[in-house]
């Protein structure tokens, strides 16, 4: 019966056999002996930045209710690297490679996307437009429309690749900033990065991220997450990816009815090591369940009442 | 590395602060090693959220057996300490890189604090398994914190004991205990574990001696895997100073790199 | 010894005893039978509005990871009710009565704040700006600085009480908000109210909360707010009352430490009715433990290590 | 009203998806009655994070206890199956509107569907108690869900059972029941719980008959005690149609004002 499913989705030309895949920063090749690979839909490297870096202070990760913190300051090794040794060990899977880009600037981000964009081995390039514009005020780009756009616009003047926009979900509208990245020419949207937050250890007075924010993930921000994709897909047509709390396949099933076309399984990971295979099968049960044969006629199916004011 | 679910044979509290468990790990046939850690899912539901990391405290070959040692800290260890017999608890590992005792070390010395105890203790059975002369220094806040001490008795340490209960354990006597200690066993490896205090007067003592070692690293962990680089500590190579993970480079690295803060 | 402590904390003109109080729409004096309601800093009840309210669709609640979505819609019986019926019943207290006010434009929360504002049992207003701004674009007030600049500046023309501004922690920049509303005369801020989020049962495909989507409270939400207490407190001398999450005496705290006054208790009273008790008592513990004789040497002495880069 | 810690003395699965609960109730010096409920605390920790509300099933007032009866659903019932006997748990109550028999009332008709049964059988105990002639129709999915049935012959009620599984469900042959039953027993009163469909059927054949009722509602709730107004539903009263919060104007309400959706 799951035979007959069909649960491949696009995303621009980006073609996935299924919606499930890793979020970035959350997965690398060093799970390889957990689970094969090649039954994911993509595969999302942790984002990289264009020269090395060190990463933040120590701890880099707190637990909180319902989740945790990271503040991991995006350690990388740089680009040659990446390119040399981080494609080809994931080019040996037959799945589309999605790399993820972090940049300082939107000169870097381009530059970036322009080198990235050439390797046959990439199928797609996700923005982490969460990052801090250093040549701005140090707010993230995805925190202004404007710059949203002139950023997806000057990436998609040098490239093309199918872009992903990552939005981060510390904004006012998060509506605003979709439509601006659809204007520039994105083909899809992640909805979204980790929301900023802070702990503190009340006995040491310290916080207890080395770096004292970092942004939370796991189920406490699910809700949070699943409306902004609900949001997001009364505004745009483009495929949205849901990633923010997914712990099983319920999870990914409450994101598609909200509106994501699919989705990304990120701290589930360090909790059980086969989340996104279990979420890839809990979806095909749910389908077989309910009679579904495509899972794209799922995406946004949620039943919205018509009474529903539209105000909250 | 693998999340597997392993049988609770016994799971008691040893003093008042730590607890012992022995799990069966039969169906592990990768191979463990003193030094590598296990991350373990304290609770059944979503609470504690994330897993936590613990050392083996000791491997029994033939009764295809684990042990681990624990203190009671927080959530995730006083949910710990309701696993009962015939439970079976989710364990993934094991993780990291361990000990390596080479050939030619055939005395060393450990210097342990609190529940770095725990996880020397099966570097010093495996130096029983070897012959390999082993001397202990454990430190600990009172003698009731020191019941491990047994086991590595049992291995044929010998073991001295320093506590802030009977004044022994400040930093000049452990150093003027190392100092013996170095001498009088000829000590070629130096190993250590459980206190940044301790592991920066051993890394200076067995600097000074020329003598090698290794030391296990304690760090807040995300993945337990290499991939979210939660964990890293910096170490000394041959292009300068390294950040590297202590759950997949390490948690043991050689004492003479690591950079102690 | 917990004789001596010092645990009166101002804002403005607005003296309490002690800084833990009920958060508004948590509270009402149905629960006047399990404690004593004297014990506490402030009394602060249900927002308020100018005419009768029926509130939105059931469920009007759902459970979440770490927390519960609500959306009640502030059913309220109108101001005169309000005026005749409710203030009376909490004047019988010797505690400090704080009036939440919501409205559905500015003048509407000038009319009603110069109105209850003449009552001599009230004590403070508190400002509840995350209401929907139905004669804009039906974003909350509190969603743009200068629409919150003229609320509190038009409230501040009215009245003499000291007034709160309650913040909504869904906007890009908490900070631009709380600038906006000291320079405009407020005394004192709460951050903050509820995250919008949206739950879907996957099963029946319906939201799980009639109004679609509501606001979310409880510990999933107490990093970020943690997180705005402490972006507040960095550009803004005012009081803040931290709202969000608080379970127990060390949330307090550590709301506490991040740069907060005073505190508001809400969900957690549902789920352990003698919630602000225990956090009080448990304040009192913490300050003779580490020999803090009054908590206002408590208040943002988180400590932040020097080397931290300032963007996240 | 208050949160008080009682012991389970007895939690046992009744059938395959019931289970009772019988807690010790002495130190509540409150009076309870029947269609009151309880907000049980179901975890230890944080999971699940609201509580639960009950009915009461049975009050024993000589020996001192209260019984619920629950039917496993999600997070929270399924954790409560985990209470063991001689453990204090945290109960909330007792909370809310009761049922109210009136002197007249000589002979009342129940009909519950589900789990609303454990809310009307307080109520037959009730009936027996004040010699109150009781009949009840007893609708469920299955006869394995039909326990509390002898429960209520045990109060001496006639009992009359309805199941999917018998094919004797449906609308038409419970109506036709109720009318006969109405008929039979000169019935007084009529009451209902745990159906929309069930309740009204029964509103409409009780306003026919000009028989006045009640009605045990159950919505969402927050904080059970009428601070949050999460669990309204509309009455109609003397000026027009009110919300009322079924936690505190109910769970019990007047069967002909109830507004039914
Ligand atoms: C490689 C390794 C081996 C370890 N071996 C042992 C052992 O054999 N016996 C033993 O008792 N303890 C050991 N620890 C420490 C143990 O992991 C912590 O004591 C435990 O995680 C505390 O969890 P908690 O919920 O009880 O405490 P909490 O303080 O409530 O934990 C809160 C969070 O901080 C993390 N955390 C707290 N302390 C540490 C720590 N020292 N290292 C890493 N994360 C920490 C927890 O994992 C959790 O995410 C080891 C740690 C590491 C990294
Ligand atoms: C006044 C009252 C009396 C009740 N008496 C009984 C009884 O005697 N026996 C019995 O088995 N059940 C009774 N119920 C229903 C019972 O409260 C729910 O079945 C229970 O809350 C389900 O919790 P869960 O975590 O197992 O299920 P979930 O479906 O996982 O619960 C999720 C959330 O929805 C809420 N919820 C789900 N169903 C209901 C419901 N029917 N009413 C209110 N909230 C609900 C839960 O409280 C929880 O917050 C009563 C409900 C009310 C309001
Ligand atoms: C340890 C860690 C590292 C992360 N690193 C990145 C990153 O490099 N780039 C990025 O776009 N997102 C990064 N994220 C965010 C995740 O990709 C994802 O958006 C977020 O964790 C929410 O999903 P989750 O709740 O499933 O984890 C990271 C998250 C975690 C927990
Ligand atoms: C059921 C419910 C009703 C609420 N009603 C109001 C309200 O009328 N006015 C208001 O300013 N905040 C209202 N709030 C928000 C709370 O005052 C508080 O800001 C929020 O719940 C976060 O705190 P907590 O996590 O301690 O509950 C309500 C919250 C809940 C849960
Ligand atoms: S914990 Fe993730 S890299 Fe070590
Ligand atoms: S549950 Fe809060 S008013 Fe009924």
């Amino acid at each position: 019966m799951t035979k007959n499913l069909k649960l491949d989705v696009k995303i621009g030309s980006l073609h996935m056999k299924n919606p499930v895949m890793p979020a970035s920063g959350a997965f690398g090749f060093e799970m390889a002996s957990l689970f094969d690979f090649n039954e994911l839909g993509a595969l999302v490297p942790k984002s990289i930045t264009k020269y090395p870096r060190g990463g933040n202070d120590t701890p880099r990760v707190c637990e909180v209710t319902g989740g945790m913190i990271n503040s991991i300051g995006i350690q990388s090794k740089g680009l040659p690297y990446y390119m040399e040794h981080i494609i080809p060990e994931y080019a040996k899977y037959d799945v589309p490679l999605i790399a993820s880009i972090s940049a300082d600037s939107i000169e870097e981000f381009a530059e970036m996307s322009e080198i990235i964009g050439k390797d046959p081995a990439v199928s797609a390039i996700e923005l982490n437009i969460s990052c801090p514009n250093l040549e701005g005020d140090g707010k993230a780009f995805g925190m202004d429309g404007d710059l949203s756009f002139e950023l997806i616009q000057k990436v998609k003047g040098v490239t093309d690749q199918p872009l992903i926009a990552k939005l981060t979900p510390n904004v006012t509208s998060i509506q605003e900033i979709a439509i601006a990245c659809e204007e520039a020419g994105a083909d899809g949207l992640n909805v979204a990065n980790t929301i900023l937050a802070m702990a503190i250890d009340i006995h040491t007075r310290k916080p207890k991220i080395g770096n004292v924010m970092g942004g939370i993930s796991g189920p406490a921000i699910k809700p949070i997450i699943v409306r902004m994709i609900h949001q997001v897909r009364n505004v745009s047509t483009l495929p949205i990816i849901g990633c923010g709390g997914i712990m099983n396949s319920d999870d990914a099933i409450e994101m598609i009815l909200a509106g994501a076309s699919a989705v990304q399984v990120g701290t589930a990971n360090f909790i059980n090591p086969l989340s996104m295979i279990e979420v890839l099968e809990g979806i095909k049960e749910y389908m077989v369940e309910y009679n579904i044969s495509d899972i794209n006629n799922l995406v946004g199916k949620v039943n919205i009442p018509s009474s529903t004011t539209t105000l909250y | 590395m693998k999340a597997y679910p392993l049988e609770v044979l016994s799971n008691v509290q040893v003093s008042e602060r730590y607890w012992h468990m022995k799990v069966d790990s039969t169906i592990i046939d990768e191979s463990i090693t003193a030094g590598q850690f296990f991350n373990i899912k304290c609770g059944e539901g979503e609470l504690p959220f994330l897993r936590r990391p613990f050392s083996i405290y000791r491997i029994n070959r033939e009764e295809k057996t684990i042990e681990f040692l624990y203190l009671v800290k927080g959530s995730g260890t006083v949910q710990m300490t309701k696993f009962v017999p015939g439970e079976n608890i989710d364990v993934f590992g094991p993780l990291g890189v361990g000990f390596s005792l080479k050939e030619e070390w055939d005395s060393i010395l450990l210097l342990a604090r609190g529940v770095g105890i725990a996880t020397l203790a099966a570097l010093a059975q495996e130096a029983a398994e070897k012959n390999v002369k082993c001397v202990a220094i454990l430190s600990a806040r009172s003698n009731n914190d020191l019941l491990a001490a047994e086991t590595l008795q049992g291995f044929g340490a010998t073991v001295v004991k320093v506590t802030e209960e009977d004044g022994t354990s400040n930093v000049e006597n452990v150093q003027r205990l190392v100092n013996q200690l170095f001498e009088e066993h000829d000590i070629k490896a130096a190993f250590t574990c459980g206190s940044m205090r301790l592991s920066r007067l051993m890394q200076r003592s067995a600097e000074k001696r020329g003598i090698p070692g290794q030391i296990a690293l304690e760090e807040h962990m995300g993945c337990a895997v290499g991939v979210c680089y939660a964990c890293v500590c910096d170490v000394r190579g041959p292009h300068g100073i390294n950040s590297v993970r202590v759950c997949k480079e390490g948690p043991v690295f050689d004492l003479e790199k690591v950079v102690l803060t």
